[in-house]
């Protein structure tokens, strides 16, 4: 059997596979379905410094291959998470990883602060590419400066493993990604959700409240594979991609362009046992090719 | 919850846009209860991408029976499918109706929001006396009328807005008469928004446990995505998928 | 029955459904499917000064709900066209619409002045965002300087009405759109398609010779839509909306967020009698919605 | 050339991966010629997106017959389609095999290549002199040997490459003999490419007319998005769905 395990620098990870922050609950929801024992690790859903009611209904909506949402980051507080976090770290031994929100710098880095004190947490992973809070979508990930800026003071107060997660609504995703790692993110988790909209023609309003909303799925896939190899041929940091996986062989495909590990998002909520699945596919697909480890074909695209 | 790989064994178009669909599901059959609900997943293909939430009609293990109306893109995938073909089917999923095994419930059901109701009076109404309050623009609305003669209800009261079955008007009109006469303990209610929201109003002040089953737009089904939010009287959101999708109508902030 | 007419200023159409360039071929194609009267004009496939092979196969590949095409612009060169225009306005009085493409700013200027001494022709589309010729897909579209001065120059030469076709894959399109208005367009279409990328597991090589090919197709249009919203904002001229359009009600979409008319693409190739469908569902849905005309919900959405 | 609202009347799994469909298309039945093809609508989602071309195994007015090997997404989707479905079907698409009514020929099919040639066979070993010559992996790849032995051919050659029907090694290997012996005035090929080239290479000496069918990426099937593009011999490019499928032999830049 091929060797799944993958090297994120600080830390290794049985196998590449990493269920997406948003998609996967806190873990427990998942539990009937899979051994969360058997996944790399995996994303909590965003969380904020307070508890959060979320943006009003609609939230979501269902386009071609895609999905838009406009949940607005709805759930509990940092208080609340951390015995979530508890409880589960006593139910599998899967790395846990935190993903970071905030209204302003300092939101961001409190949050941070309260989460690398855990002992639970395998690390972080800093949600700057939201695009469902502000109006227009506007998050730090579109500019390279705030990123650089924010980036620093949340990694200066921690000693955790931090994860920075970039948005596709950059104007220069790669600028935005160098920023990052200049400022000491350990590793890029990219993408966030594209900026997509959705009308409703009978009220001549946009479906969601916030008009934009955040548009994932395999619709993506073609997109996100782009940015994902563009921003791993010019960073040195380890990049654990994401957008539109729904098979073993579109992990490989992100491994191929360069992803040490990936994101597995809304196909979560389509086929709650889709982890399962992928993983079987992966290594089946791994034995097709002879690969008997992923770092022979990883960033190994001939162009 | 089981995400299981069930068969269609039926297809059954009953008039106009309604469907009956008996499904192989042997996992669910087994433990579904009056109001919970599926997950079905309508084609093999990622577009559409999201599964539909459906309630079950009956449950006679190994076999459940959905009924549906055609709406969309979905339920016109649906629609299509044959006997023989395979469904991937994500259930039981959410809370039921309470049991009250020793009380009188008037159901009240607003077109294809008898499917909860109907699953409960199958279940109970030969242990307890059960009165049902159906209505639906008109005939095309109450196709279930000839299956549920064969239970036996207490009573049955038919209305239409059409006036095409039972009595003409909205079924919010019997509501005060009949909870007047029969005098029930609770009422459980499914049906279209404004219908609930109009009994919220009107059931208020009765002294009556009432329970009603929502809808809304669901990315999952298990409580994982947010998306089913509705807002609950005490101006927090509730998920309809886990939290409900039956609540007590006092609980949620009419109208929704 | 509604009237399905618009005003592109310059010109009314007898309803707002075009087919797009490169997806309809010579027109002539889809002849054997459709009465070529009932759209409101048709858009020819791109067009250079000569003739060329077009990128080396594979130059499709199929995503979820959508195409990575990387074509090249095969096809024959602008003498030869005009014999295709001349038998082409003979059979049908739609207006024709030809998209002008070139390698260098002067090929640009020259193709359009062949075609705008045309009479058969009735406006020109200026081709300045197909992502297929340059390596990484770079196209003048993606720079607002060299957008103005394009424009600017093709402009001088000819007296034909000119619509500039927008790439979505610029750092800021609205900016784009500003400076060809600047220039002098006479309408904005968009959007072209976006980048994207397909790799071969077993090659470990892109899927196509060019690296990165552009996506269009349904999986597009809710990233679409916003743009064409955000450019209908901030312009005066009017706007042609396109990406993923496969209905009527999509069509209705794209108007009520400000667009002037609609281009159909890569649903052609999916059912050649597209455009008679999305028509007759069109009308159905303005007479759902108690539309008269299409003024009524043009650029309505409130936000 | 339409695009047909057809039905599927019969579906049948010939083993391992092969299927044989027969679809009501009336328009299109009475139109196809042998080397036609159709582009079919796999789903009625917008994923996949594309149609899908395949042969035409034979014409029976109002019915056409396919014959499909399940090779990824579309196929298995298709092949799991029922009896009584709607099939969106585009056709008859391409060219066709010339007729050559007074002439002698060699028909070469390698596994699925075999389905133009089937229709050719059905349609004219009757009246003229028809060798065949069928190779594939294994006795999986030649399914339709009964129904071939009921036409009435003039001599049929099989090759296996396991050696598990007829003759074992490629097909390449009884060519020479035979257009030695049998001495046929024109080959008819289709299959894989590298079947293709081989019979161009080994064929190029003799005075022989050489048809080949071929295969590409089809984004549309009737001449509008030239994904289906070929290197000629002149050194530029043909469009397989309308300058093809069939093209001569020496008209392809081979190896393709
Ligand atoms: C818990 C629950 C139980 C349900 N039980 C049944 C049932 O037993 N029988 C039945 O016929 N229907 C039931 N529904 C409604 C059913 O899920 C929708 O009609 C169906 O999902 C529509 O899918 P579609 O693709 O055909 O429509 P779409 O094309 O997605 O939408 C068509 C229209 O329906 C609306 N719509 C879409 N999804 C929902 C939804 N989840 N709730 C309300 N409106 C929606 C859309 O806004 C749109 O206006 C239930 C819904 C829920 C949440
Ligand atoms: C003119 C023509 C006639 C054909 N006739 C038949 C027939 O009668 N019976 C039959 O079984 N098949 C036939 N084919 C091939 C058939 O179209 C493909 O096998 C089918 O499209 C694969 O679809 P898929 O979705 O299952 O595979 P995909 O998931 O799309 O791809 C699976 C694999 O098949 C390859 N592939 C995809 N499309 C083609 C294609 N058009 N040509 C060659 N390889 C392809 C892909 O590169 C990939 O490796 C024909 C092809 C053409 C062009
Ligand atoms: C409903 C939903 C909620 C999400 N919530 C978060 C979140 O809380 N934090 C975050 O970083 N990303 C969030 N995302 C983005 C996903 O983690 C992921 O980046 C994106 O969906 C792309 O992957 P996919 O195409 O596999 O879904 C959310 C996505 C969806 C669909
Ligand atoms: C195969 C193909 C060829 C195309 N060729 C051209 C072209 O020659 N000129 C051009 O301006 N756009 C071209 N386009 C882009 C389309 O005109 C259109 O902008 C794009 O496909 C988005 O619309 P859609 O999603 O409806 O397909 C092409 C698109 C496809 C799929
Ligand atoms: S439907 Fe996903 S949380 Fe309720
Ligand atoms: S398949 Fe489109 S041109 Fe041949």
């Amino acid at each position: 059997m091929a060797d799944l395990s993958v090297d994120l620098g600080f830390c290794r990870l049985k196998n590449p596979l990493i269920p997406a922050s948003g998609t996967f609950g806190y873990g427990e929801e998942f539990v009937p379905f899979m051994d969360l024992d058997i996944i790399g690790a995996l994303v909590l859903k965003g969380i904020y410094r307070n508890a959060r009611p979320g943006n009003p209904p609609p939230r979501l909506f269902e386009t071609p291959a895609g999905l838009l949402n406009s949940i607005g980051l709805a759930g509990p507080g940092a208080d609340e998470l951390q015995g979530v976090i508890r409880r589960l770290s006593a139910t599998t031994r899967t790395p846990i990883i935190v993903n970071v929100c905030g209204q302003d710098d300092a939101e961001f880095a409190e949050v941070a602060g309260i989460f690398a004190a855990m002992p639970e947490v395998a690390m972080l992973e800093l949600n700057i590419s939201c695009p469902n809070i502000k109006r227009g979508g506007a998050c730090p990930a579109q500019d390279e400066k705030h990123t650089y800026r924010l980036v620093k003071r949340v990694k200066e107060n921690i000693a955790k493993p931090l994860i920075v997660k970039l948005s596709p609504n950059a104007a220069d995703i790669v600028a935005v990604a160098r920023a990052a790692q200049e400022a000491g993110a350990d590793a890029l988790s990219l993408v966030n959700t594209f900026l997509g909209l959705a009308v409703d023609l009978e009220k001549r309003r946009p479906v969601f409240a916030n008009t934009l909303a955040g548009l994932s799925g395999p619709a993506i896939k073609p997109l996100a594979l782009r940015l994902v190899w563009e921003v791993c041929r010019q960073v040195r940091i380890p990049v654990i991609g994401m957008g539109g996986i729904t098979s073993g062989k579109d992990v490989l495909e992100y491994i191929l362009v360069g992803a040490s590990a990936v994101q597995i998002g809304t196909v979560n909520f389509c086929e709650p046992a889709a982890a399962v699945r992928i993983l079987a596919e992966l290594e089946k697909e791994m034995e097709k090719l002879r690969l008997n480890n992923l770092n022979e074909i990883k960033g190994k695209l001939a162009v | 919850m089981h995400d299981e790989s069930g068969r269609i064994e039926e297809t059954r178009c009953l008039g106009e846009n309604y469907y009956l669909l008996k499904v192989f599901a042997p996992q669910i059959a087994r433990e579904a209860k009056p109001g919970n609900f599926v997950m079905l997943r309508v084609s093999p293909t990622w577009e559409p991408l999201l599964r539909r939430p459906f309630g079950i009609l009956q449950s006679q293990p190994p076999h459940i029976w959905l009924y549906f109306q055609v709406k969309g893109r979905g339920t016109t995938l649906l629609k299509d499918r044959q006997a023989g073909d395979r469904l991937d089917i994500l259930g039981p999923l959410g809370n039921a109706f309470p049991e009250l095994p020793d009380q009188k419930i008037l159901l009240i059901a607003g077109g294809r929001g008898i499917v909860p109701l109907f699953h409960y009076a199958k279940n109970y109404a030969a242990r307890q006396p059960l009165l049902l309050l159906y209505g639906g623009r008109g005939a095309a609305d109450l196709k279930l009328l000839a299956e549920l003669d064969a239970m036996p209800l207490l009573e049955k009261y038919i209305f239409s807005e059409d006036g095409s079955c039972g009595e003409k008007g909205p079924l919010t009109e019997g509501l005060e008469k009949i909870v007047r006469e029969q005098r029930p303990q609770a009422t459980m209610a499914c049906g279209p928004e404004a219908m609930l929201a109009a009994l919220a109003g009107m059931l208020r002040a009765k002294k009556l446990d009432n329970y009603a089953s929502l809808e809304a737009v669901m990315g999952c089904g298990f409580g994982v995505c947010h998306s089913c939010a509705v807002a609950a009287a005490d101006g927090r959101y509730r998920k309809v998928c886990a939290d409900g999708p039956v609540f007590p109508l006092e609980e949620i902030q009419w109208p929704i």
